[in-house]
């Protein structure tokens, strides 16, 4: 039935308009977390929500991420589904232990009792010039932990939908937005909603090699796409939106098509996610490739203050066609 | 004095005495492995406590929660057949000695020290939300008021007027971190005021005591949902884990501690008021005896988790 | 009354004053990105704790620091050149306005919130260990003692024995959560007792008031090389940072504290007591906005660090 | 001049001997951690140092890892040269902010004013029936953090050598020491000291296969070498030691005379170091390969209590040689 007009909105919009219908829509659900209620969000993306449900809906927590966390899986383990607001990733590390040993093991440790559905929700990424410690990437620490389930979100439909179908999860989720792209507007359907999270989906086809990405990455290698279909270049741009369970046939089925893979991520190089991508075209795609994976990654270096450091520090679009380039014409 | 309470005290003390005894034992013959802490000397705290409690409430422990499982009811046999490793256990066998579980009785066996203190101020949160007249209590050691996250909880629970009960089982001891190296102030009870939390301190070598503090204490939590801070001063007669060579203490310590063992202390107070009789505390020690060999038979007939089911369970779907 | 020091107490909070307005317009002009927080209205503090301390001890602020670098005597021109991101600013343009740093005179600019805590506890146990006669000194929020870094930084400073000055810059906001959802206790001096740590409340309005509590407390920290706990109560005049719509406070409440600015207060003090002239007041106002000139000419005259050098110290080696 | 006679030594011993050098030849060094002094650390490997060395120098820390890891950096900062030991990797997500924002982070977030000279000592691994919250394998996720140095003691050498190498380094060095390995006794020379602290090492040469791990991988892949020389396979065994920064030279020179390659370890399958070194041949000795690259790490589970759930959950040595065998008879 649904309306597929397309309506503009930006990524912070899409991101409220979520939390709002799962809201409304489920009496479980509240949001905790740093400054979500009377300052309306960090980055004001659950701007009015305090004024519509109330404090009890919309908790705003002292400095204690951990305590925080902590309190979120609790309740979820006693019967509500709390979003937890950890502000951004930066913070994540002080609440890491709730997260990996408490709401990732729970379920398998106590030999499947104790469901933790619980949502944590985490502003990540580069861009605005926040300097080494406010400009992490740690998609790759969290991607690392069986019992997650970690999400990332890369456009702006699944800004819409993707906390919808987290909430459906009787596990935990984690879910990585980009900061960066908030005031960025797209169009999505007018009646958008709760999306797929078990699979990555291809953004754009093509045959001639496959950008495989996640987060910060996905708009950018669509733009590079662009460029390079203008010089000849079919490239395939594939989402992996969830970085666990990964969606590995996705993966091996683009490589399969089109023979040529390159990893494009904003995470620091040794360790991070492309790895895994590379390692498993490796171990499931090796005889379909017409050349070595490559990957395209951050610096490995804290992330400096200054924008053209700051710039050099993660692959730009120009950096994904050029990479492109050098594999299929080398 | 009505009999049947205080037989029903001893009776929790001793079996949890006598089945830790045995654990002891099945540890020495290799039939359970890993970390093992023993509760001896500590019973009285969480068989007071639990008196307290009402069967729905949410209960957290440590790694060191064999008592605790116990006097929540949870089935002797599940517990040992769990310490064995069999898949007949509480957790299937996958958690062991630190990690008993029952979705009704007891959330864990958790064995990051503290890490279980703001997940109990989360289920009393949403106790109160669903308006139910939960409580959550939990139970930790003193070492653990020292972490961080300690000061989280406590600070949380008292801001967000949420009903649980922080018991904190001070031994004096965190491994061999004696509890004037742990912290700045030894009165653990000074910590309380610190969020506005309303403490009180019992001892917690007498269960009698502790009963009566710990009603009072849960009476106050559900009645007005609100956090309030327990302390009880205990000791542990043995070593911290099975990997212990003791030599942060004195023999003479734990021989003066000795003298006050919750359990002749219960059972010599209820014999010279002649609430009950030495036949009583025989039947007691027999019941005991064959309830732990019970349990004992039962992991012993248990099974093994076959090793394709080894990723079940990490995710729900699986 | 002596005039001079009473001038360099103007002097330093005009300084920082007229400083963080330029860096505002510099901001509007997009000169300066990323977070820019402005201590404006909290001058009184680093100035008045400053002055207590000496030129080798170890100072560690938060992301809010350029009062605490201004005041520690760092050149104006290295820090606007780091909020330019230039490589002559003085962390070679990398840390922006959260992280200035000067191996001397400041060890950040630390944009964790209670991050810094344990590290300057570390800084005066070494200071011990070494025989210096060096303290550290931590400037924090009053937000930050909700973090369990703060509980643990303090039991750690009380135990070890350790030089350390904490100091709470209290001014009753944590981005837009109001003291009372962030502490069940309001009075923060109430924290200190838990710890052992003697303490002290300031009137952070008052450099004055600021300067004789900082001396008393550096002092004990010195002489006896223990911890203390300075509350200063204090009020920022402008939004947390360039992100801020201050939807959570009302207008009247933030003219309310203007009214106790450090700076008029302290002048108007000085000029009714005729300490110092107006022509005095008019002088420092000139001394500062040359100062502040010559700091954006500096800046802006500066140069990009080269893109080559990304990975430059990442290691020592590099 | 050395005494090359070989001496048998237990791993704990060869790690109580290193740390009881590094006390006694620099007045700086300190050990500070819980139960470290009077209980005589948590494994018994610092047993004794407290009588020897008195409270000063081996400090017993409360429960506070984040307090006292700090602490140790704030001392570093200082002068001094602080080895913090984090009782297991199991609880050092609760010191990770302060490892990874503070210490990895303030010298290229200073412009290279600030050194931070710490060493931090963790015991990890599986092995003991410790089950989910104490069997961790953490060491993917130091390896990720740029500014660190990596190290990883699989061997008794290293156990002897790699302390004092670590503590000479001006920048912060996470060592990971296995507690499964403590009672195994091998032989060391008497003479053993300082080890390179920046290159892989290989223990064992052969010429059909590289066998690529580190940590608790090491000796059961020198067993599982030998198992396989045995059928006339001629394995070689490299062993990463280092795992930031990587030696990338040593493995594409491995690979590049073996030709085919199998990476072994105890972490996680997904996002675990493996990926990172396969996914360096693909990008480097890719047409080195005869065969694609194979990765036998551990099961992506919570560890479970019984021992033969918990053997089941990493890689042994039949099933190293048989990973190996399948590559090369396929
Ligand atoms: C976060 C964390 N740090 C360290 C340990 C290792 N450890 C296990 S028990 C223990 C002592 C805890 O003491 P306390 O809280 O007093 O409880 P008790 O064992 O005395 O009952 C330590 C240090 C751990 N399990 N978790
Ligand atoms: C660990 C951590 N959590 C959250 C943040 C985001 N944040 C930055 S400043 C701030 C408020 C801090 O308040 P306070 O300690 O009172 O200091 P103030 O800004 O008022 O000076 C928050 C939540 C952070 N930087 N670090
Ligand atoms: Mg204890
Ligand atoms: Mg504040």
């Amino acid at each position: 039935m649904g309306d597929k007009t397309g309506i503009l909105i930006t990524y912070r919009e899409a991101l409220k308009q979520a939390l709002r219908e799962a809201l409304l829509s489920d009496d479980r659900v509240f949001l905790v977390g740093e400054d979500v209620g009377r300052y309306g969000g960090a980055f004001a993306v659950s701007k009015g929500l305090l004024q519509e449900f109330g404090p009890e809906r919309i908790m705003d927590a002292p400095l204690s991420e951990s305590g925080f966390t902590g309190a979120g899986i609790g309740a979820a383990l006693a019967g509500m589904r709390p979003i937890v607001e950890v502000m951004t990733v930066n913070f994540s590390l002080l609440a890491m232990d709730q997260i990996v040993n408490n709401a990732a093991t729970l379920l398998h440790m106590s030999g499947g009792q104790l469901n933790v559905p619980v949502v944590i929700r985490m502003g990540c990424g580069i861009g605005r010039q926040l300097a080494a410690q406010h400009s992490h990437s740690w998609e790759p620490l969290y991607a690392h932990i069986p019992g997650l389930i970690v999400l990332s979100v890369g456009t702006h439909e699944d800004a819409r939908g993707m906390l919808l179908s987290a909430l459906k999860s009787p596990d935990p989720v984690v879910i990585f937005e980009y900061t960066y792209m908030l005031n960025l507007e797209k169009e999505i359907p007018a009646d958008a909603g709760a999306v797929d999270i078990t699979r990555a989906k291809v953004r754009r086809e093509g045959r001639n090699i496959s950008i495989i990405t996640y987060g910060a990455g996905v708009y950018k290698a669509l733009d590079a796409a662009a460029e390079l279909a203008a010089a000849g270049i079919e490239a395939e741009v594939l989402d992996l939106r969830v970085l666990r369970p990964l969606d590995e046939a996705s993966v091996v089925a683009s490589v399969a098509k089109t023979h040529r893979a390159l990893v494009v991520e904003e995470a620091w190089r040794s360790g991070g996610f492309a790895a895994e991508i590379s390692a498993r075209i490796m171990e499931k795609a090796f005889y379909e490739l017409d050349a070595p994976v490559q990957r395209l990654c951050g610096v490995e270096a804290p992330i400096p203050y200054p924008k053209h450091l700051e710039d050099a520090s993660v692959p730009q679009i120009a950096d994904i066609v050029n990479a492109v380039k050098k594999m299929i014409r080398p | 004095m009505e009999k049947s309470p205080y037989l029903h005290l001893l009776y929790q003390m001793l079996l949890i005495r006598r089945f830790e005894e045995k654990c002891a034992e099945m540890y020495a013959k290799t039939n359970i492995r890993g970390f093992l802490h023993l509760y001896i000397g500590e019973e009285a705290v969480a068989v007071g406590v639990t008196q307290a409690l009402a069967g729905d409430d949410y209960v957290l422990a440590t790694y060191r929660e064999h008592g605790h499982a116990l006097a929540r009811g949870m089935d002797a046999g599940a517990i040992m057949a769990e310490m064995y490793g069999k898949q007949e256990g509480c957790s299937r066998g996958r958690g062991g000695s630190m990690h008993l579980f029952d979705g009704k009785k007891l959330y864990g066996g958790n064995a990051i020290v503290a890490g279980h203190l703001s997940m109990a101020v989360g289920m009393a949160l949403a106790a109160k939300k669903q308006k139910q007249n939960r409580i959550a209590c939990c139970f930790f050691g003193e070492g653990a008021a020292a972490e961080g996250e300690f000061h989280e909880a406590m600070n949380l629970a008292a801001l967000w007027q949420v009903p649980v009960l922080f018991v904190c089982e001070n031994n004096y001891y965190a491994m061999g971190t004696a509890l004037r190296f742990s912290h700045a102030v030894q009165e653990l009870e000074k910590k309380g005021p610190a969020y506005g939390i309303e403490t009180a301190v019992a001892d917690g070598m007498d269960v009698l005591a502790v009963e009566r503090a710990a009603r009072e204490a849960v009476e106050k939590v559900r009645a007005r949902g609100k956090p309030y801070f327990l302390v009880c001063n205990t000791y542990r007669f043995r070593a911290h884990s099975m990997f212990d060579a003791e030599l942060y203490r004195n023999k003479s310590e734990v021989e003066e501690w000795k003298k006050r063992d919750p359990i002749p202390r219960l059972s010599d107070f209820l014999l010279i008021k002649k609430v009950i009789t030495e036949q009583d505390v025989q039947d007691l020690e027999n019941r005991v005896a064959a309830e732990v060999q019970k349990a004992v038979d039962f992991a012993e007939g248990g099974t093994w988790e076959p090793v394709e089911q080894l990723t079940k369970f990490v995710y729900s779907s699986d």
